[in-house]
């Protein structure tokens, strides 16, 4: 049985692993171990990827691929490329350029050996794209493993640093406990359904006479592993460690890309899989997402070290996110697709601010940002306007749009207990904003500024530039995911 | 299309762009805000100027782009006469902020101009903004800022009342952001002259969302009980950050109670106005009972507010064109007053060290005689003196009390025209007091002889006193543009 | 001819500007001398423009009055809308308000120029004589007014000159309270006071007096309104029960008392229930309440005038005592009889009060038992406080007698239901009036000198004794001419009254009025030293103190307002802001328990992870 | 063979899984324990597969996907944990608590702005209670300690890629 494969279609995650076996064999073979230059080759390769995504939304058309013969009966294909895939696997991309310019900041140092470091990134970058493609269950639960495995070895890369292995250890353990549950559940759902392909799943459902306990809990125990990517409520106990034990440039891949990730899968198979079972998972996606924001921002509020509150407050950006899921019916994860897309600009921003100051504070605590504004103006303002932005609050508009949109899809949506808890929850969240930003332009130690880092301060300048572009015409991301 | 709503909010918004330029890094001219801000009143003044007096009901100079079509945003901006005296109130407080500070220069006075720009923008765009979620993105415009001038420049306890500050406004503002989506869910639109002719909303959504923009706004205004913000921002704020509040912040919240509650939910207005007079009324004597109380002077003019905004909300729940003209003269009025108040409450605090009354001691008049003086005209204005502006704010919102809209019970607000005539003399009474303490009785032979008021202390406070004068002595001045703009957001209502 | 009102308001207003603002331009380069002088000729000048024009407006009254057509002259500058019933700011000269305009600035007149030497050396004399001329304005304002409003404008206004002043040497504490008192007690009858006037204007459907005299107003909304009115009369015009600050009020520069606290403001009140005398006369409850409160207040605040040791007082008791005589003419019936007894007490009450600050520059007490035999001293004092007790007491021929009997007339004839009461207590207040003058005169002028103790000077000079020589100061011409000059009409003015004079009642009134003054004077000759006061016996005490109603108010109104407002000040604290910082506190809480979680075990996490799954899971299927 | 009992089957498996993960300290016993659990989603899958006669064979195809991410995710793990024990010279993962909420709890409060010394609380004054994590380990260091363990030389890149190229192969 020989399939024609749309190669254009997958040629996206395609050049990324290529480009991943390229640095692998570059950092085996070149003389000099340049980290600079497998960060180029790595970054030449995502943005070529990106090259392509962008052609594919030129192009406009949708493209599918790896579809079930006719002779099979047909209906389903594995590999879709459509508008989500595209603006989903284009945020992760975009976050990967980021993501790959904080890289080549942490490995100046050579302790950590960047052939592999590159290669994992690209590993990672390569199941986010992929994952918004997927159609089926065997290729998303195959995608979000590709996204994960990359990642706890990323972690762990620290190999001399001894906080960095246990993070590793806690992502790890977390990870595969929730990646056996989703299977657990998957199994579950193949058993009721006889089928892997989300857009079978829901009318196999319907009709099914199943018990619908066991659909139920299938159904929950599904989401499981996507709950974990993005670190909702129960899963969201990792967050804090890792986000700090990890180095900067992986928490924040963690925090976008493979949040991002989660958020696709979800969506997935609760937008497209169990489209009709709505009435069951509604509560309990918005239940979640009470709990997620109100935890993350609940927990972010004493928080004395800067990653561990940017954890915290991308589990309660989570919640945001998850909200508009909880919505019945119509379009509403377009809201958080928007959300998604802006937070990351947002999210990206801080953490690239993050990693400058660790060059100079390795503990990185807030109390290190005291008087940055006298230090390095350019980048308080920086972090200043992400941190206002992740408020909500102007002249952080793309955070205050982004807002607006989630809460508009909930009202409309008649959760109204669940827009008032998040009205409260994001004043709470403002608590540590606020005082974050505000240690900024406080007097502060005048110690003279070490020696920038181009990257870095190019990752700052892209997502400023991309965060304002989202503040003043939020509709580009309106467009794009509704 | 009209350039100069755009030119009002482009002029500080670039003005404090500018700013950002290294080449401004640690020194800053000294008469740039100022004159920054003098163009935007410049504007101002012009808009006042070219504004058609005959037809104040009509929104004017109008400017309608769409900004963001996925949120259904238009850039909308329009003045008409219930917005036209609050926007050049804004930028005259503002210019005279910056006045204010080049006679007393503050720390970072970069940092201070440009936050006070910002917030500039923000204040005028919530004035002018015609579409709900601009003016709610305007309306929270200026919550940074205004923590940042409490935060950097304020008192001693300066962090725990700006944090204070800003998380109970957004809490209101997020709850009044819940009321707007409500509204554009059911009508369909955000456009707030499209929404005020009439919207189609079911009853009971309509209470809902008033509800929640009533409390939002109230948060702002603020109302009993929702007011504890503002004495501890007012203590703790810089002179200018409290005349900017007092002047200009709490005018938002009841602004929109005139352009938005009201007129877009009149039918939740009617349900909910007797609860808002009777929480306007309890503000209005608890907050004299409370500056009866009162140590601190700041602190004092800020219990003051509240009450004085409970004359004003009482107006608007009274849901009568004579009662909404009385919420958007007392508006005005309170916004030359209170900010002269504070400006004086100041440069007092200036000279002793303290705003406390017992260290203050009293001899303010044999001391400083200039400065008692203006303090007292000040009090005495405030406390709603005819011939003052401050009289016919309070005296019109008790005459709309009198006789309510038709649907409201008139035996309720009758007993809260009552009490607000109450509230009168406690007003009266704690500014006598505080005035008795202060300003009379012999100055403590300790201290040495201090500088009385400065010239630009007097150019920054006589704009004031002498509005104060006109409005008081000429109230058509005001009423005569906010009349025909209040009797079409009340249509088919009083006589 | 309205031009000629406008102006009478505006040229004081003006003058009042200049006086605060241009008396000490260039600020640093004036010496305080050349100040004084400016504020003089800004306090003075205008003032005596506004009484001619005031003069002019009612002789013009005088001549069109008798050609019967067109006597009132109105005008209006300007119809405010206020969405509701609108407010024209007009004036309205009628004949009532001409022969109140001319007492107004008369007096105001005189009392500017009695200030200028009375105040010579007081260094804030340019603000004293500003508010001064501020007050005649406010006052002349309420006099012209064609409308409500704008006459509560004028009212309010007054009440804050009145404060102003009663405060003017604001070194002592005791002057501060007592201005605070006197505008926190009127301003609570002028909230009635505005009551009023809306349920007027909203029954009438305008403001303008005219209007709302004209229009056809229900009894019910009637009574309500003038009652409500009546507040604010009784707190201007210092009537029983919101009298209290009037007697407080003589803290202020004598001249002040003079002015505002005997002459003008406190007969706004009066004025304001003539003016509006036809819906008085059509809601017949509210005078009857009138007449129980002249009553009351006649009789009490003579008692207590007689048992004053300080002479400002003991005029300030009689002032409240003769207002209410004219509240007790209206009340029966007569608002002629009031207005008369109005524009005579007017006239001797002034007189009586500068004469009385002759007495105390002179002296440098207040207080009647550091005087005495000052008849030699102070000869043309002597005489015109003579006219002026002989009026006060209703003697023939001075003008108090004939506007007195008037009043006694009306009550004599009213058909009031209080009829009786009110004329008992009429009767016997003017045989109590009698003795106080009697004794006040006795005091001041007769007997022997009794010398002032050093301290006292001091404590109740308020500070100009300091300025002096020890000694008798001279008495500034200016300061006596004024006197002289209020003698005339305080002693011819009643004439003007003659024709309605009534014989039978004069007589009876002259009897009793000679019986109270027989008796103290028995007394005095008895023993001269002492005071004749003492014939009250233990009444002495509550009467000094006013029968204790300022210890009522104090215990029932001030002080558990004040613990009320420290009650509030808690509760704020501990219970609305508390709520606030709970929740702040809650979710600090919230975020240490969470917290408790997050303690680094790895194991407890995927605990976590499961029973969370588990608990979705059982939810799940037993709620969907 | 009815479908029942082979599930039973999975789910006693799975169980054993749960209950091996949460009972065990050792982190390789745990590893074990989620390789259990994954068994048993694998003999779900196929006798599901069969019970339905797919066609498509999704289950068996499912199951053969998840035999390699297990193997990948053992190898990766045990790598993981080999860094740990070269660390930490432990591999008890509840007493891997370097990284908590407790070491963040500093002796005084946040003043963000000045130095003004202020009670923590967003709304205002209340005081701060520092909240430990109960009374842990002693061995937990408090604050950011250096490692315990001997300093770490630079590992050669070999050994790391040997051990990710295993990963990779996954």
């Amino acid at each position: 049985m020989i399939q024609s494969i749309d190669y254009v279609a997958i040629a996206a995650p395609l050049i990324l692993a290529l480009v991943a076996g390229v640095v692998l064999l570059l950092d085996a073979f070149l003389p000099r171990r340049t980290p600079g230059a497998l960060g180029l080759v790595t970054l030449a390769g995502v943005v070529a990827a990106f090259g392509v995504l962008m052609a594919q939304a030129a192009e406009g058309g949708r493209r599918r691929t790896f579809c079930v013969p006719d002779s099979l009966g047909g209906g389903g294909c594995s590999f879709v490329v459509d508008r989500f895939t595209l603006v989903m696997s284009g945020l992760a991309l975009v976050a990967g350029i980021v993501i790959v310019l904080l890289s080549m900041a942490e490995l100046t140092d050579r302790r950590i050996p960047a052939g592999e470091w590159y290669f994992l990134l690209l590993s990672a970058l390569t199941g986010a794209v992929l994952l918004p493609a997927a159609r089926d269950l065997a290729t998303l639960v195959v995608a979000l493993e590709v996204v994960s495995l990359p990642v706890f070895a990323l972690t762990a890369l620290k190999r001399y640093d001894g906080r960095a292995s246990e993070a590793a250890l806690k992502l790890f353990l977390v990870s595969v406990v929730s990646t056996a549950i989703t299977l657990f559940g998957v199994s579950l759902l193949y058993g009721l359904t006889g089928t892997l392909y989300l857009e079978r799943l829901s009318p196999a459902l319907s009709a099914g006479s199943g018990a619908s306990g066991v659909v139920s809990v299938a159904v929950v125990l599904v989401l499981a592993g996507f709950a974990f990517k993005v670190a909702a409520v129960p899963f969201h106990f990792w967050a804090g460690d890792v986000y700090q034990g990890a180095p900067v440039p992986v928490a924040a891949l963690l925090s976008v890309v493979s949040k991002a990730a989660g958020f696709a899968g979800l969506i997935l198979i609760l937008v497209t899989g169990l489209r009709d079972q709505a009435t069951l998972w509604g509560p309990v996606v918005a239940v979640v997402a009470a709990a997620t924001m109100t935890a993350g921002n609940v927990l972010a509020l004493r928080q004395r070290a800067a990653l561990r509150l940017l954890a915290w407050s991308s589990v309660a950006q989570s919640g945001y996110i998850l909200a508009p899921l909880a919505v019945v019916g119509g379009r509403a994860f377009t809201a958080s697709m928007s959300y998604l897309v802006i937070y990351a600009a947002m999210n990206l921003g801080a953490f690239a601010v993050v990693m400058a100051i660790s060059r100079t504070a390795p503990r990185n605590e807030l109390d290190d940002y005291r008087g940055l504004a006298s230090r390095r103006p350019g980048t308080a303002v920086a972090l200043g306007f992400f941190l206002v932005c992740l408020a909500g609050l102007p002249p952080g508009l793309a955070g205050l749009f982004a807002k607006v949109v989630v809460f508009r899809e909930i009202v409309e949506g008649g959760l109204g207990w669940l827009a008032v808890v998040m009205a409260v929850n994001t004043v709470i969240g403002l608590y540590y904003y606020i005082a974050w930003t505000a240690r900024l332009f406080a007097p502060g130690p005048a110690g003279a500024s070490r020696t920038r880092s181009v990257p870095v301060t190019v990752a700052v300048g892209v997502a400023v530039l991309v965060t304002l572009a989202f503040s003043v015409a939020p509709q580009l991301v309106l467009s794009a995911s509704g | 299309m009209s350039w100069i709503p755009i030119a009002m909010l482009a002029v500080p918004l670039l003005g404090a762009a500018v700013l950002l330029l290294p080449r401004f890094a640690g020194r800053v001219p000294r008469g740039y805000g100022l004159a920054v801000s003098g163009v935007t009143l410049a504007l101002a003044v012009a808009m006042a100027a070219v504004f058609d007096y005959g037809d104040t009901a009509r929104m004017q100079f109008q400017t309608d782009v769409p900004w963001i079509p996925g949120l259904d945003l238009r850039f909308h901006l329009g003045v008409d006469g219930i917005s036209l005296p609050l926007v050049v109130l804004t930028a005259l407080l503002t210019f005279l902020c910056f006045v204010h500070l080049a006679g007393r220069p503050q720390s970072r006075p970069r940092a201070l101009a440009f936050t006070l720009l910002v917030l500039e923008t923000g204040m005028i765009g919530t004035f002018l903004a015609l579409d709900l979620l601009l003016f709610f993105v305007f309306f929270e415009v200026v919550l940074v800022p205004m923590y940042f001038v409490i935060a950097v420049w304020g008192g001693p306890e300066r962090r725990a009342a700006a944090v204070k500050f800003i998380l109970y406004t957004l809490l209101g503002s997020a709850v009044l952001l819940l009321g707007l989506l409500v509204v554009w869910s059911q009508a369909g639109t955000l456009d707030m002259v499209a929404l005020a002719r009439g919207n189609g909303i079911a009853r009971s959504t309509q209470i809902l969302a008033f509800l929640a923009i009533g409390a939002g706004l109230a948060v702002k205004a603020p109302m009993w009980p929702l007011h504890t913000w503002l004495p501890d921002a007012h203590t703790e704020a810089p002179t200018v950050g409290s005349v900017l509040l007092a002047g200009v912040l709490l005018k938002m919240g009841t602004y929109g109670f005139a352009r938005i509650a009201i007129p877009i939910l009149p039918e939740g207005a009617a349900t909910v106005a007797p609860w808002l007079g009777a929480f306007a009324v309890i503000g209005i004597i608890y907050g004299s009972l409370a500056c009866l109380a009162q140590r601190d002077l700041k602190r004092m003019i800020a219990y003051s507010s509240v009450g004085h905004m409970g004359f004003v909300l009482l107006g608007f729940a009274t849901l009568t064109p004579v009662g909404v003209n009385a919420a958007l003269f007392g508006n005005v009025a309170h916004g030359l007053i209170t900010g002269l108040l504070f400006f004086v409450a100041g440069a007092v605090k200036d000279r002793y060290g303290t705003a406390d009354m017992a260290r203050l001691g009293g001899g303010m008049l044999g001391r400083l005689p200039y400065i008692g003086s203006l303090l007292t005209f000040a009090c005495v204005a405030s406390l709603g003196l005819p011939g003052l502006a401050g009289f016919w704010g309070e005296m019109l919102a008790l005459f709309g009390a009198f006789r309510p809209a038709a649907e409201l019970s008139r035996p309720l607000f009758l007993t809260f025209m009552v009490i607000g005539g109450i509230g009168t003399v406690l007003t009266a009474a704690y500014f006598l007091l505080m005035l008795s303490r202060v300003t009379h009785g012999r100055p403590a032979r300790d201290r040495g002889p201090a500088v009385d008021v400065t010239a630009y202390e007097l150019a920054a406070w006589m704009p004031l006193v002498l509005l104060t004068l006109l409005f008081g002595l000429w109230p058509k001045a005001l009423l005569a543009i906010t009349t025909p703009a209040v009797q079409a957001i009340l249509p088919g209502v009083g006589s | 001819m309205i031009v000629l009102a406008v102006l009478a308001i505006l040229l004081p207003f003006v003058g009042a500007a200049a006086g605060l603002l241009g008396s000490r331009v260039p600020r640093s380069r004036t010496p305080a001398r050349t100040a004084r002088r400016r504020a003089a000729w800004f306090a003075v000048l205008p003032v005596a423009i506004s009484a001619v024009a005031a003069v002019w407006l009612a002789a013009r009254q005088a001549i069109t009055g008798d050609h019967g057509a067109a006597d009132t002259v109105a005008g209006t500058l300007a119809e405010i809308e206020t969405g509701s019933v609108p407010i024209s700011v007009g004036l309205q000269v009628g004949e009532l308000s001409a022969l109140i305009g001319v007492l107004v600035t008369v007096v105001a007149l005189a009392v500017q120029v009695y200030s200028v030497g009375y105040m010579r050396d007081d260094p804030r004399y340019p603000s004293y004589s500003a508010f001064i001329s501020l007050f005649t304005s406010a006052m002349l304002l309420v006099v012209y007014a064609g409308d409500l409003i704008v006459l509560y404008v004028g009212w309010e206004i007054m009440g804050l000159c009145s404060y102003l002043l009663i405060g003017h040497w604001w070194e002592d504490r005791a002057n501060s309270r007592a201005a605070v008192k006197a505008f926190l007690v009127t301003r609570l009858g002028d909230v009635g006071f505005l009551f009023g006037i809306f349920t007027l204007g909203l029954s009438a459907g305008s403001f303008r007096i005219d209007d709302v005299l004209a229009a056809d107003i229900p009894t019910s909304t009637l009574i309500a309104a003038t009652m409500l009115l009546l507040a604010g009369v009784a707190g201007k015009s210092a009537q029983v029960p919101l009298h209290t600050w009037l007697p407080d009020a003589m803290a202020g520069p004598t001249p002040i008392s003079a002015l505002i606290h005997a002459a003008t403001m406190v007969a706004a009140g009066i004025f304001v229930v003539a003016r509006l005398y036809p819906v008085f006369l059509a809601a017949q409850p509210t005078l009857d309440v009138l007449g129980v409160i002249a009553a009351v207040g006649m009789l009490g605040a003579a008692l207590s005038a007689l048992a004053q040791d300080d002479l400002k007082r003991v005029l300030a008791y009689s002032t409240i005592s003769q207002l209410a005589f004219m509240a007790a003419a209206l009340a029966a019936g007569s608002d002629h009889a009031a207005i008369f007894h109005l524009v005579t007490h007017g006239a001797f009450k002034a007189l009586l009060f500068l004469c009385a600050g002759v007495v105390i520059h002179y002296v440098g007490s207040n207080l009647m038992s550091h005087m005495g035999g000052l008849r030699t001293s102070l000869p043309v004092t002597f005489w015109a406080m003579t006219i002026g007790f002989a009026a006060l007491a209703g003697l023939p021929p001075a003008s108090g007698f004939f506007s007195k009997d008037a009043v006694i007339a009306a009550i004599e004839h009213s058909r009031s239901p209080a009829q009786l009461f009110l004329y008992g207590c009429a009767l016997v207040t003017v045989g109590v009036t009698g003795a106080y003058s009697a004794r006040a005169w006795l005091r001041t002028f007769f007997g022997s000198r009794r010398p002032v103790p050093p301290s006292d000077a001091d404590d109740h000079g308020h500070g100009r004794a300091q300025h002096e020589e020890r000694g008798r100061p001279a008495v500034p011409r200016s300061m006596l001419w004024p006197v002289v000059l209020l003698a005339v009409p305080a002693l011819l003015l009643g004439f003007a009254g003659v024709r309605e004079f009534d014989a039978e009642s004069a007589a009876i009134s002259v009897v009793i009025a000679l019986l109270g003054a027989g008796v103290v004077y028995s007394l005095w000759r008895g023993s001269p030293a002492q005071d004749p006061a003492r014939m009250l016996g233990p009444f002495r005490v509550p009467c000094e103190r006013a029968f204790y109603l300022d210890t009522v108010y104090d215990r029932l109104v001030a002080r558990p307002v004040l613990r009320l407002a420290r009650g509030v000040v808690r509760t704020d604290d501990r219970v609305v802001d508390g709520a606030v910082r709970g929740s702040g506190r809650a979710a600090v809480g919230l975020s240490g328990l969470l917290r408790l979680a997050q303690n680094g075990n790895a194991q407890l996490y995927v605990t976590g992870v499961l029973a969370g799954v588990l608990l979705i899971a059982v939810g799940v299927v037993v709620l969907a | 063979m009815h479908v029942v009992y082979p599930v039973v089957v999975s789910a006693l498996l799975f169980s054993i899984g749960v209950y091996g993960v949460l009972a065990r300290r050792n982190a390789i016993l745990v590893l074990m324990s989620v390789e259990l659990m994954l068994n048993a989603v694998n003999l779900n899958l196929v006798v599901f597969d069969i019970w339905l006669r797919d066609r498509l064979h999704g289950g068996q195809v499912l199951t053969l996907f998840i035999i390699v991410i297990a193997a990948a995710e053992v190898g990766l793990g045990l790598a993981i944990v080999l860094s740990v024990f070269r660390n930490r010279r432990t591999i008890d993962i509840d007493r891997l608590r370097d990284l908590t909420e407790r070491d963040l709890i500093g002796p005084g409060p946040d003043a963000p702005v000045g130095s003004d010394p202020g009670p923590d609380g967003p709304l205002g004054s209340g005081p701060d209670t520092p909240v430990g994590s109960g009374p842990g380990p002693a061995g937990a260091p408090p604050g950011d300690s250096p490692d315990p363990g001997p300093a770490d030389p630079p590992a050669p890149g070999s050994e790391g890629g040997a051990v990710l190229d295993r990963s990779e192969a996954g």
